[in-house]
C-alpha cells in the first residue's frame, strides 16, 4: 500500500472538512475555585480521507480534547468554542442528539484505557454483538454473530477469546477489542486515543493499516472519513498520519504536514523537536524540566521555562502563524514549496 | 361490589357471611368447644334462650331435680339424629360427659363440671347425673354439646380428626374449615327443630377490627363484630343494622390484697369512689356499655339494686384523709412513709383495656393515688398478679354462680386466673356457698345480693364498665335478636346466636 | 480572520463557557442544609422537649378526645384526649433510639463480619457465611418475639432483636462486594506493596463497600421502627404505655377509618421526615466518598 | 561461583485455567543490578509471568527463587519482606489504582502499609519529583489525571519501598517519547543508586534494546514451547 | 456451579439440625407457656388444677433436648408430629397451607424484584431529578410503613373506595370452590402489599448500584460506542449495578417471611406463615420445628440462588470462593 498522504492532502483542499474545530477550550473546575485549563483554544480541521495525528506529552490534554468532541466530559468540566461535524456543533448538541446520532454513528472512539472502558460483567462477544446490532443494519442472530466475528477479525482479535470477560484479557487483547468496537459503526470520524498501546510491532502496523484503510474507504455518500489519532507512538504516527498536531499544555503549538514533520525539515517548534529527540532510537533524553501545571499556567508561552531558545519575547503568548505558535521557530529549510501545495485550512484562514 | 362476590347485598338472603375476630382452637366439644351453648353444629341437653333462660334442646324438657338437688334426670328428645344419620342415644350423652371428665382429655373447662360424681344412662332416652353436692347452677352447665360416640369414641379426643371435622345434631353442618381464613356451614335439612331458612353460613376469620370493618363495608361480609367507634361509621348506612348486645363482659381493676397499698380497704374504697364510670362508658366505649358495680350487669335479674354509685371525689378524699393518707408535695398521698402508688398492668395488644387503665389512672390521680400503667404480655403479668393490679376482664352467662364464685371466693384466691386479686371476705364466701347449695330462687337472690353489697363495702376490684357487644349486619333478615352475652363473643354469641330461626326478608 | 487574535480570550471571553453537569449543585446544597436542619431540630426536640414539657404525655383527658388540631393541641388529641404533639415527640424519642441503635449495631457488625469474611476468603469465609446463613434462616419476627419475650419488653430488647436479625443481610451485601473487589488489579498492587490482609480490607475494600453499608444503615432506621411496631401489633413490642411512633400509628388506624386523619398523619410524618433527612445527609455523604461524584460536585 | 541470581524462574507454568495455562514452562533469571527486557507478542503471557514473579499469582508448576530461596507462599501468605523485594508497575494504570486514593496516598500507601509512616513526606516528595508529578497533580484522584500522569504515580508507588527488583509491565506503553525517556531515566537513576535488578516487559524492541542490559524473547523464555494457546499474532498486512 | 449447589446441600443438614435445636432451646427458655396457649382464652378462667392436668397431658415438662430428639427421630420416619395449637397433624397443616404461602411469597417477590429494579433504574437515570426524588422519598416512606398498615390502606383504597379488588381471603368468602380466577383476583392485594413492603430495598439498592455504575468508565465506553440510552442503562449500568441486589435476593427471604406473616393475618390468607407467631408463643414444638425447617430451607435456597446468580453475573467472582 502506497503512502496516501499526498493524495489525501490534495483532497483536503476540495472537500469540506469532516471535523472543524474552532477555539475549543476545556477547563475543569476544581474545589477551591481553581481551574484546570486542560485544552485551550484549539483550532484544527480534519479533512475527509485525512488522518491527523495528535501528539504531545502526557497530561497535555489530548484525551480531554477527544472526550469533549464526544460530549463525554465529567460534570465539573466546562467547554467553549465550537466543533462542527457536518452541520452539527458537537459542543452545543444536547445529550439526546449526541447519544442517538453522533456517538458511534458519526464519531467512533477508541478509548485510552480500553480494559477500563469495557463492561466487566459481560463478554467481549456480547458487547461486540450488541454494538453491531445497535449501529449497523445487520439483523438476525446469525448475521449479528458473523458481523461481530468479522469486526474482531478486522483488528486481529482472536476469535477464541471472544467469550472472555474483559478482566481475562491481556492488555493488548483489550486494546484490540476496543478498536474493534470503535470500528463497528463505520463512523465518518474516528477518534483513536492511543490505539496501539500494548501491541507488538506487527500488530501495531496491522492496526494502523486497518485504520488507514478505514479512512481511505469510500463512504456511501462520498463524503469520506477522517481520523484523529492521539498517539505517543511516533513510528505509528509516521506510518499513518497526513498531518501532525503537537499539543503542549493544552494548546496546539504546531500543526504541520506529517512528511515534513518526520522527514525534513522536521518539526519547527522546539518542543516538537525535543519530543522527537526523546525517542529511544534517537537521543533518548527527556525534554528537561517538567510540563507546567494546567491549573496554573504562566501568562506567556507555556514552554518557555523549558525552552533552550527562550527569550524575553516568550513572556507573551506567541501568535499562531503557519500552524506554528512560537516566537522563535527552528529554521524551516525548504518549507515554502510544501506549504504552497498543501495549504492547511488554518493557513487558508490566516 | 366485590368483583365476582357471591355475597352481594340482597342477592341471596339464604346465605350469610359473618366476620368474626377469632376462631375456636377446636370444634370438638370434648375439648371445650361450645361449652356455653350456641354451637351451630351441636346441641346440648338444654339451651339458653334470648333471656338467658334455660330451655330444653336435646332433652325433651327441663331436668327433674331430685335428692335435694343432687340428681338431675334428663329425658332425651325423640327422633334426633346426628347429621350422618345415626340416632342420638343416652350413650352418646354419657360418653360426652365421661370423656370431658376424663383426666386424660385436655379439656380446659373440666372443672366447671366438678360437681358431677357420676353420669349414667337409664335406657336409651334417659340420663341421670349424680352430683357430689347440691349445686343449683348445674342445669346451666348442661348446655354442653353432645357428640356422637360412634365417631368420636373411635379417636383420641385430644388429637383425633373430630377436632376439625365434627359431626353433631345441630342446625348446621360444617362443610369446610380453612384455619385462619373461614369456616363454612350448610343447613342441616333434617334438623330436629326444622330445616333452617338460612342455608349457608360462612364465618370469615378476620382478626383486625379495621379490616373487618372495611370488608363489611365493601360488601364482602354480611355482618361483623365491631368495636363501637367503627360500628359508629355505619350509622348512616341504610342497608346496615346495628345490634347492641348487653353483656356480662366487665372490665375491672384487680386490687391485690398482698399489695400494701391496694390491700388497704381505704384505698380500695377511695378508688371505687374516684372513678368516673360514666365518662368511661361515654368516651371509651362510645356509649356502648354501662357502668359496672360488680360482676353482674346492672340490668341483670340477679343484680342487687342500690349498689350503683356515682363518681364522688370528695368522698374519696374524705375516706383517704380519715384513713391517714395525707397528700404529699407532688399531690400523691402517703401514709407512714408509704406512697399511695401502685402498678397497673394492662395486657398488651388490648386497646380497650389500655384505655380503661389510663382513664383509671387519671381518675385515681385526682384523688391523690398514683397508678403507674404498664402494658405487658400475660407471660410478664402472670407471675406478678398477686402483687400488682391488672386490668382484668371477664363475665359468664348462665348462672350468677359461674361468674361470682370464681372471681370472689377465697378458696380460689390466686388459683390460676381465678380470683386474681386474692379477694378474701368471709361474708362473701359464705353467701357464695349458700347461693350454690340452695335450689330456692329467692334464697339464692338474697345470697347474691349480700355478695354484691359486701363487695361494695370492700371493693377488692374496681369494676369499671360492662361492655356492649356491637354487631353490624346487612338488613336482609327478620327475627334477629341478641342475647345477654358472656365475655367471649363473636363466634358463638351475637345476633346469629339463633341463626336457625332467621327469616330471609322477601 | 486570523487564528492568533482570538487566542486565550476567544475561549474564555467571547463564547460562553458551557457546563456539563446540570446545575444541581445549588439545589443539592439546599437539600443538604434542609436535611441537616431537620436532623438538628429532631435531635433537639427529642432531647429537650420531654424534660422541658410540663405536661404529662400520658395525661388522659376524656373530655378532649379526638380533637382536631387547634392552638391548644397543634397536632390534635388522640382518642383519650392526650396531646398528640407531646406524644409524637416522646414517640420519636423512643423510635429514634430503637432505629438508630439497631441501625448502628447492625451495620457495624454486618460490615465488619462481611468485610472480614470476604477479605479472608477460603475456609474462614465459608464458615462465617454458613453461620450467617444459619442465623438468617430463623424468621426475624420469630427471633424478635423470643428475644423480646426473654427480656421485659423495652427499647433495648427491641433494638437488640432488630439488630440481631438484620446485620446478616448487611454482612452478605458487604461480603459480596468485597468478593468482587478482591480480584481487582489495584488489590494486587496493594499486596505487592506489602499490605496485610487487614490493611487491604480496611484501606481498600471497606471504603469501597461503605456506600452499600451506609444505604443499609439508613434503611435500617425506618425498618427498625417498622419492626418495633410489628412486634407491638403482635402484642410483643414496646409496652403500649411507651409512646413509640409505631405504636401511635398502629393505634390510630381505626381513627382513620372513622374519619380522623390527624392521629395518623402526624406520627407518620414524624417517621418519614427524619428518615428522609437522615437519608439526605447520608446521600450527601455517599457522594462525598464517591471519588467521581465528589470531584464533579467540587466538594 | 557466579553471583546468585536475584530472581530465577524455573520451568514455570501458570495461567487461569489448568487445562490451558497462559505461560508454559518459562524460565528466566535476573541477576542483581541487571536489567532484563522481555519481549513478546501481545497476549502471550508476559503479564502473567510478571505477576508470578511478583508473587501475586501462584504458578501451577515450576519454581520461583528469590535470592536463591524458593518461594512457597504467594500473595498475602508470602512474607512481607519477600513481597516488597519486588516492585511492580502494572500494565493498566487505571485498573491498578484505587479510585478512592489521591495520588499522594497512592504513592505513600506501601509505606503506610509497612509501618513506615514517618518516611512518607520525604519519600513522596522525592519520588514525585523523580517521576515528574507536580504537587497539584498529587492532590488529585486517579480519574482526574491523564493516564500518563497516573502511570507516573504508579511508578513512584513501585519505587517507594526501594525494591531490589523492579518489574515494569509495559510501563511506557501509553507514554509519549519524552515522558518515556524521563521515566526510564528515573528508573535508571534508581537502579544506579541502589543496584536493583529490573525486568522490563514490553513490545518495543528499540526501547528495550536501548534500556536493558539484555533482552530475551518470549520464545526463548519458554524454550521453544509456545507459551499460550493463542494464535500467533497476525503478520503485518502487506 | 453444581459443586457449589452440592456442597450447600450437604451443608443444609447440619444447619437444619442446629437451627431446630436452637429454636427448641430458645422456645423452651422463653416465658411462653404452652399450656396457657393450648387452653387459649379458656386459660384465663381456668383453675390451677386444670392447668396442671393439661401440663401433664401435653408432656410439656420434658426437657427440650428430649423433645427435640423425639421430634427429630420421628421426623426422620416421616412423622412430623401433631400441632397442639392447630389441633392437626403437622403434615396436614403443611400440606394444606404451604402452597398458598409459597404462591403469595413467589408472586410478591417477583413483583418486588421487577418493579424495584425498574424504579431503581428510572431513579438512577437522573440523580437528583424529580423522578429520583419522588422514588427515593417514597421508598424511604414505604420502608417505614408497617406492613399491616399498608395492608389496611390498600384494603381501604382498593376494596372500599375504588371497589375493584376483594379485601381478603383466598376466594370470595361465600364461595366454596377454589378457582383460578378467584385466587388470581384475591392474591392481588396481599401480594401487592407484600411486594410494596419489599420494594424499597430493591429500588434503593438498584438505584445506588446503577447510579454508581453510570459514573464509571464502562458506561462511558458504552455511551461512546453509540449504544442507546436503554441499552446503556439496562445492558451495562444495570448489569454491574445489579450485583449487590443479587445478594439481597438471598437475604431478603427472611424479610419476606416476616412480611408474609403479617400480610397473611391481615388478609386472612390461609397460608402457613401466619401460624408462625402462634406456634412460637404457644411453644408448639412440632409446628415450630416444621415452620423453622421450612423457613430455613427457603433461606438456604434463597442464599444459594443468590450466590449462583452472583457467580453467574459477576465473572470476577469464582464459584470456588463461595
Ligand atoms: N484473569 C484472567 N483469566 C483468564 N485468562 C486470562 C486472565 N488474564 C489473562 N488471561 C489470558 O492469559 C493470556 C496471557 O495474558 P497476559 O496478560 O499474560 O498477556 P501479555 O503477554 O501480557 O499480553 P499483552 O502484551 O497484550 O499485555 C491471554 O490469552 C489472556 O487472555
Ligand atoms: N476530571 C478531571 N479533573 C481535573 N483535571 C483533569 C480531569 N481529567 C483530566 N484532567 C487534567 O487535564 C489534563 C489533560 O488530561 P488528558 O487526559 O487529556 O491528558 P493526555 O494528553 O491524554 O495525557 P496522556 O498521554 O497521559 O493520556 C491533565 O493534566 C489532567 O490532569
Ligand atoms: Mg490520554
Ligand atoms: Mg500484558
Amino acid at each position: 500500500m502506497g503512502h496516501p498522504s499526498s493524495i489525501g492532502a490534495d483532497a483536503v483542499t476540495e472537500r469540506t472538512p469532516v471535523l472543524s474545530v474552532r477555539g475549543l477550550s476545556v477547563r475543569f473546575l476544581m474545589p477551591g475555585g481553581r481551574r484546570v485549563a486542560a485544552v485551550t483554544d484549539a483550532h484544527f480541521d480534519v479533512a475527509p480521507g485525512e488522518c491527523l495525528a495528535l501528539i504531545g506529552e502526557s497530561g497535555c490534554g489530548k484525551s480531554v480534547l477527544a472526550s469533549a468532541l464526544l460530549g463525554l466530559l465529567p460534570a465539573n468540566a466546562q467547554s467553549a468554542g465550537s466543533a462542527r461535524l457536518g452541520g452539527l456543533d458537537l459542543l452545543t448538541a444536547d445529550e439526546k442528539t449526541l447519544g442517538r446520532t453522533v456517538r458511534g454513528r458519526l464519531i467512533g472512539l477508541v478509548p485510552q484505557s480500553p480494559a477500563a472502558h469495557l463492561t466487566p460483567v459481560r463478554t467481549i462477544r456480547s458487547q461486540l454483538e450488541e454494538t453491531v446490532a445497535a449501529l449497523t443494519g445487520v439483523r438476525g442472530r446469525a448475521a449479528v454473530r458473523a458481523a461481530a466475528r468479522a469486526a474482531a477479525e478486522r483488528v486481529a482479535f482472536p476469535a477464541g477469546h471472544l467469550d472472555r470477560h474483559p478482566h481475562e484479557l491481556s492488555g493488548g487483547l483489550a486494546q484490540r477489542a476496543a478498536t474493534a468496537l470503535a470500528l463497528v459503526g463505520d463512523a465518518p470520524l474516528l477518534l483513536a486515543d492511543e490505539p496501539t498501546t500494548g501491541l507488538d510491532r506487527d500488530l501495531v502496523d496491522r492496526t494502523v493499516d486497518e485504520l488507514r484503510r478505514h479512512v481511505d474507504a469510500e463512504t456511501g455518500d462520498g463524503t469520506g472519513r477522517g481520523l484523529l489519532m492521539i498517539t505517543h507512538d511516533l513510528a505509528a504516527a509516521e506510518r499513518i498520519a497526513d498531518r501532525v498536531a503537537v499539543m503542549y499544555a493544552g494548546r496546539i503549538v504546531e500543526l504541520t504536514d506529517a512528511r515534513r514533520f518526520f522527514g525534513s525539515p522536521g518539526p519547527r517548534h522546539p518542543y516538537s523537536r525535543g519530543l522527537l529527540q526523546a525517542l529511544p532510537d534517537r537521543a533518548f533524553t527527556p525534554i528537561p524540566g517538567m510540563p507546567p501545571e494546567l491549573g496554573d499556567l504562566p501568562g506567556g508561552c507555556a514552554f518557555a521555562p523549558r525552552c533552550p531558545r527562550a527569550t524575553g519575547a516568550c513572556a507573551a503568548l506567541p501568535p499562531v502563524t503557519d500552524g506554528l505558535a512560537c516566537h522563535h521557530p527552528l529554521p524551516a529549510s525548504g518549507a515554502e514549496e510544501l506549504r504552497s501545495t498543501t495549504p492547511a485550512p488554518e493557513n487558508a484562514r490566516a | 361490589s366485590a368483583p365476582g362476590g357471591g355475597a352481594d347485598g340482597g342477592a341471596s338472603a339464604d346465605s350469610v357471611v359473618l366476620g368474626v375476630p377469632w376462631e375456636p382452637d377446636t370444634l370438638s366439644p370434648l375439648l371445650g368447644y361450645g361449652k356455653d351453648g350456641n354451637s351451630k353444629i351441636f346441641d346440648g341437653l338444654l339451651a339458653l334462650d334470648a333471656d338467658q333462660e334455660l330451655t330444653p334442646a336435646l332433652a325433651s324438657e327441663l331436668p327433674e331435680v331430685g335428692d335435694n338437688g343432687r340428681t338431675y334426670t334428663y329425658t332425651l328428645r325423640d327422633g334426633v339424629e346426628f347429621s350422618d344419620g345415626e340416632p342420638l342415644t343416652s350413650a352418646d350423652v354419657v360418653f360426652t360427659y365421661e370423656t370431658v371428665l376424663d383426666e386424660k382429655t385436655n379439656n380446659t373447662a373440666r372443672s366447671e363440671l366438678d360437681a358431677i360424681k357420676e353420669v349414667r344412662a337409664e335406657g336409651d332416652d334417659k340420663v341421670v347425673f349424680t352430683l357430689r353436692y347440691p349445686y343449683a347452677a348445674f342445669a346451666a352447665r348442661t348446655v354442653l354439646p353432645i357428640v356422637p360416640e360412634h365417631i368420636a369414641g373411635e379417636q383420641d379426643p385430644n388429637t383425633g380428626s373430630f377436632n376439625t371435622k365434627p359431626i353433631g345434631t345441630g342446625p348446621y353442618v360444617l362443610t369446610g374449615w380453612s384455619k385462619g381464613e373461614k369456616l363454612t356451614f350448610e343447613a342441616n335439612p333434617d334438623y330436629w327443630g326444622g330445616a333452617p331458612k338460612v342455608r349457608k353460613l360462612t364465618m370469615a376469620i378476620i382478626k383486625d377490627d379495621d379490616v373487618r370493618a372495611t370488608r363489611l363495608r365493601s360488601g364482602d361480609l354480611d355482618g361483623a363484630v365491631l368495636p363501637p367507634n367503627l360500628a359508629a361509621t355505619f350509622e348512616n348506612d341504610a342497608n346496615k343494622v346495628t345490634y347492641e348486645a348487653k353483656s356480662y363482659d366487665y372490665r375491672a381493676v384487680t386490687l391485690p390484697t398482698a399489695n400494701e397499698v391496694t390491700g388497704d380497704r381505704a384505698i380500695r374504697r377511695a378508688l371505687d369512689a374516684a372513678v368516673d364510670r360514666e365518662a368511661m362508658v361515654e368516651r371509651i366505649l362510645d356509649g356502648a356499655g354501662r357502668p359496672a358495680y360488680g360482676p353482674l350487669p346492672s340490668n341483670d335479674a340477679w343484680f342487687a339494686k342500690g349498689v350503683e354509685r356515682a363518681q364522688d371525689l370528695a368522698k374519696a378524699k374524705d375516706i383517704l384523709d380519715r384513713a391517714g393518707w395525707k397528700p404529699g408535695k407532688d399531690g400523691i398521698r402517703a401514709k407512714d412513709g408509704l406512697r399511695a402508688s401502685f402498678t397497673l398492668f394492662s395486657p398488651a395488644g388490648d386497646k380497650l383495656r389500655q384505655d380503661h387503665a389510663l382513664a383509671y389512672a387519671s381518675d385515681a390521680k385526682k384523688a391523690g393515688i398514683e397508678v403507674k400503667v404498664e402494658s405487658a404480655t400475660w407471660e410478664v403479668i402472670e407471675p406478678r398478679m398477686g402483687e400488682d393490679a391488672v386490668l382484668a376482664g371477664g363475665g359468664s352467662t348462665g348462672d350468677p354462680d359461674f361468674g361470682l364464685y370464681t372471681t370472689l371466693h377465697s378458696s380460689l384466691a390466686g388459683n390460676g386466673f381465678n380470683n386474681m386479686a386474692r379477694y378474701d371476705n368471709p361474708a362473701v364466701d359464705e353467701a357464695l356457698d349458700t347461693g350454690r347449695r340452695t335450689q330456692d330462687r329467692e334464697d339464692r337472690k338474697a345470697a347474691y345480693d349480700t355478695v354484691q353489697r359486701e363487695l361494695a363495702k370492700d371493693p377488692g376490684y374496681t369494676f369499671l364498665t360492662h361492655i356492649d357487644h356491637i354487631y353490624v349486619l346487612a338488613d336482609r333478615w327478620d327475627g334477629l335478636t341478641t342475647q345477654v352475652e358472656p365475655h367471649e363473643h363473636g363466634f358463638a354469641s351475637g345476633p346469629w346466636w339463633n341463626l336457625e330461626d332467621w327469616q330471609p326478608k322477601k | 480572520m486570523t487564528c492568533d487574535a482570538p487566542a486565550a480570550e476567544a475561549g474564555t471571553g467571547s463564547t460562553p463557557w458551557r457546563s456539563y453537569g446540570t446545575k444541581r449543585r445549588s439545589t443539592r446544597t439546599v437539600r443538604v442544609r434542609v436535611s441537616a436542619a431537620l436532623v438538628a431540630v429532631t435531635v433537639l426536640a427529642v432531647l429537650l422537649v420531654p424534660p422541658l414539657a410540663q405536661l404529662d404525655q400520658q395525661a388522659v383527658d376524656l373530655a378532649a378526645e379526638l380533637q382536631p388540631p387547634s392552638w391548644a393541641h397543634p397536632f390534635g388529641t388522640d382518642d383519650l384526649g392526650r396531646d398528640l404533639l407531646l406524644r409524637c415527640v416522646y414517640g420519636l424519642r423512643v423510635s429514634l433510639l430503637v432505629g438508630l441503635v439497631a441501625a448502628l449495631v447492625a451495620t457495624v457488625i454486618g460490615t465488619a463480619v462481611g468485610a472480614a469474611a470476604g477479605a479472608l476468603g477460603g475456609w474462614a469465609d465459608r464458615c462465617v457465611m454458613r453461620v450467617v446463613d444459619t442465623l438468617s434462616s430463623v424468621p426475624h419476627l420469630l427471633l424478635g418475639i423470643f428475644i423480646v419475650a426473654l427480656f421485659r419488653p423495652g427499647v433495648v430488647p427491641v433494638a437488640v432483636s432488630v439488630a440481631a436479625t438484620h446485620w446478616l443481610s448487611t454482612a452478605r451485601i458487604v461480603r459480596a462486594e468485597v468478593l468482587s473487589l478482591r480480584s481487582r488489579p489495584y488489590i494486587d498492587a496493594a499486596v505487592s506493596g506489602g499490605a496485610s490482609r487487614w490493611r487491604v480490607a480496611v484501606r481498600h475494600l471497606l471504603p469501597a463497600v461503605l456506600p452499600q453499608a451506609a444505604l443499609a444503615a439508613v434503611l435500617m432506621v425506618p425498618h427498625a421502627m417498622w419492626h418495633e411496631s410489628a412486634l407491638s401489633f403482635l402484642g410483643l413490642g414496646l409496652p403500649a404505655h411507651m409512646a413509640s411512633l409505631g405504636n401511635l400509628v398502629q393505634s390510630a388506624r381505626s381513627s382513620l377509618l372513622a374519619g380522623q386523619w390527624w392521629p395518623t398523619l402526624f406520627p407518620g410524618l414524624f417517621i418519614i421526615v427524619p428518615t428522609l433527612a437522615i437519608a439526605g445527609l447520608a446521600g450527601a455523604w455517599r457522594e462525598r466518598i464517591n471519588p467521581r461524584r465528589r470531584s464533579e460536585l467540587m466538594l | 561461583m557466579p553471583e546468585q541470581p536475584l530472581l530465577e524462574l524455573r520451568a514455570v507454568t501458570a495461567g487461569y485455567d489448568r487445562r490451558a495455562p497462559a505461560v508454559r514452562n518459562a524460565s528466566l533469571t535476573v541477576a542483581p543490578g541487571e536489567a532484563v527486557g522481555l519481549l513478546g507478542p501481545s497476549g502471550c503471557g508476559k503479564s502473567t509471568l510478571a505477576r508470578v514473579a511478583a508473587l501475586l499469582h501462584r504458578p501451577d508448576s515450576g519454581t520461583l527463587l528469590l535470592d536463591g530461596a524458593p518461594v512457597r507462599r504467594w500473595r498475602h501468605r508470602a512474607p512481607r519482606a519477600q513481597r516488597t523485594t519486588v516492585g511492580v508497575v502494572f500494565q493498566q494504570p487505571r485498573l491498578s489504582a484505587d479510585p478512592r486514593l489521591r495520588l499522594t496516598d497512592l504513592i505513600a500507601e506501601p509505606l503506610r502499609a509497612t509501618g513506615r509512616r514517618e518516611d512518607v513526606p520525604d519519600r513522596v516528595a522525592e519520588l514525585a519529583a523523580a517521576v515528574g508529578l507536580t504537587p497539584d497533580l498529587l492532590g488529585r484522584r486517579p480519574h482526574e489525571v491523564s493516564d500518563g500522569q497516573l502511570q507516573r504515580a504508579c511508578l513512584a508507588r513501585a519505587l517507594v519501598l526501594r525494591p531490589r527488583l523492579l518489574i515494569c509491565d509495559e510501563m511506557t506503553a501509553m507514554l509519549d517519547a519524552s515522558t518515556t525517556a524521563a521515566l526510564v531515566a528515573a528508573v535508571e537513576d534508581y537502579r544506579t543508586a541502589t543496584g536493583a535488578g529490573l525486568l522490563a516487559v514490553g513490545h518495543d524492541h528499540t526501547l528495550l534494546k536501548r534500556w536493558c542490559d539484555r533482552t530475551v524473547h518470549w520464545d526463548d523464555v519458554t524454550s521453544g514451547t509456545s507459551g499460550t494457546s493463542l494464535e500467533p499474532s497476525v503478520p503485518s498486512a502487506m | 456451579m453444581a459443586r457449589l449447589a452440592g456442597r450447600r446441600l450437604l451443608f443444609a443438614a447440619p444447619v437444619l439440625l442446629v437451627v431446630t435445636f436452637g429454636v427448641f432451646a430458645i422456645a423452651a427458655a422463653s416465658p411462653f407457656d404452652p399450656v396457657k396457649a393450648y387452653a387459649g382464652t379458656a386459660a384465663l378462667g381456668a383453675d390451677q388444677e386444670t392447668l396442671d392436668r393439661l401440663r401433664a397431658n401435653l408432656g410439656v415438662d420434658e426437657p427440650f433436648v428430649t423433645r427435640w430428639w423425639h421430634w427429630l427421630t420421628s421426623a426422620l420416619t416421616g412423622d412430623l408430629g401433631h400441632s397442639a395449637v392447630l389441633r392437626q397433624p403437622v403434615t396436614q397443616v403443611i400440606g394444606e397451607r404451604l402452597v398458598w404461602s409459597a404462591l403469595l411469597c413467589a408472586v410478591a417477590f417477583t413483583v418486588a424484584v421487577l418493579a424495584g429494579t425498574l424504579l431503581g433504574v428510572l431513579a438512577a437515570r437522573r440523580p437528583g431529578g424529580p423522578l429520583d426524588r419522588a422514588v427515593t422519598s417514597l421508598s424511604y416512606a414505604l420502608e417505614a410503613a408497617p406492613v399491616f398498615w399498608t395492608a389496611l390502606l390498600a384494603v381501604w383504597l382498593f376494596a372500599l373506595q375504588l371497589d375493584v379488588l376483594p379485601a381478603g381471603g383466598l376466594t370470595d368468602t361465600a364461595s366454596e370452590q377454589v378457582t383460578f380466577g378467584q385466587v388470581a383476583s384475591h392474591i392481588v392485594l396481599p401480594a401487592g402489599v407484600l411486594a410494596v413492603s419489599q420494594l424499597p430495598w430493591f429500588t434503593l439498592y438498584v438505584r445506588q448500584g446503577v447510579g454508581d455504575a453510570l459514573a464509571e468508565d464502562p458506561v462511558r465506553g458504552a455511551r461512546a460506542r453509540g449504544l442507546s440510552e436503554g441499552t446503556v442503562l439496562l445492558g451495562h449500568a444495570l448489569r454491574s449495578g445489579l450485583l449487590p441486589v443479587l445478594t439481597l435476593i438471598g437475604s431478603r427471604v427472611p424479610e419476606l417471611i416476616t412480611g408474609a406473616l403479617l400480610v397473611e393475618s391481615v388478609f386472612s390468607w390461609p397460608g402457613i406463615a401466619a401460624a408462625t407467631v402462634e406456634a412460637a408463643t404457644a411453644v408448639d414444638f412440632p409446628l415450630l420445628a416444621a415452620l423453622t425447617v421450612l423457613a430455613t430451607a427457603a433461606v438456604l435456597a434463597g442464599n444459594l440462588l443468590a450466590d449462583l446468580l452472583y457467580g453467574l453475573f459477576d465473572p470476577r467472582v469464582k464459584f470456588s470462593d463461595m
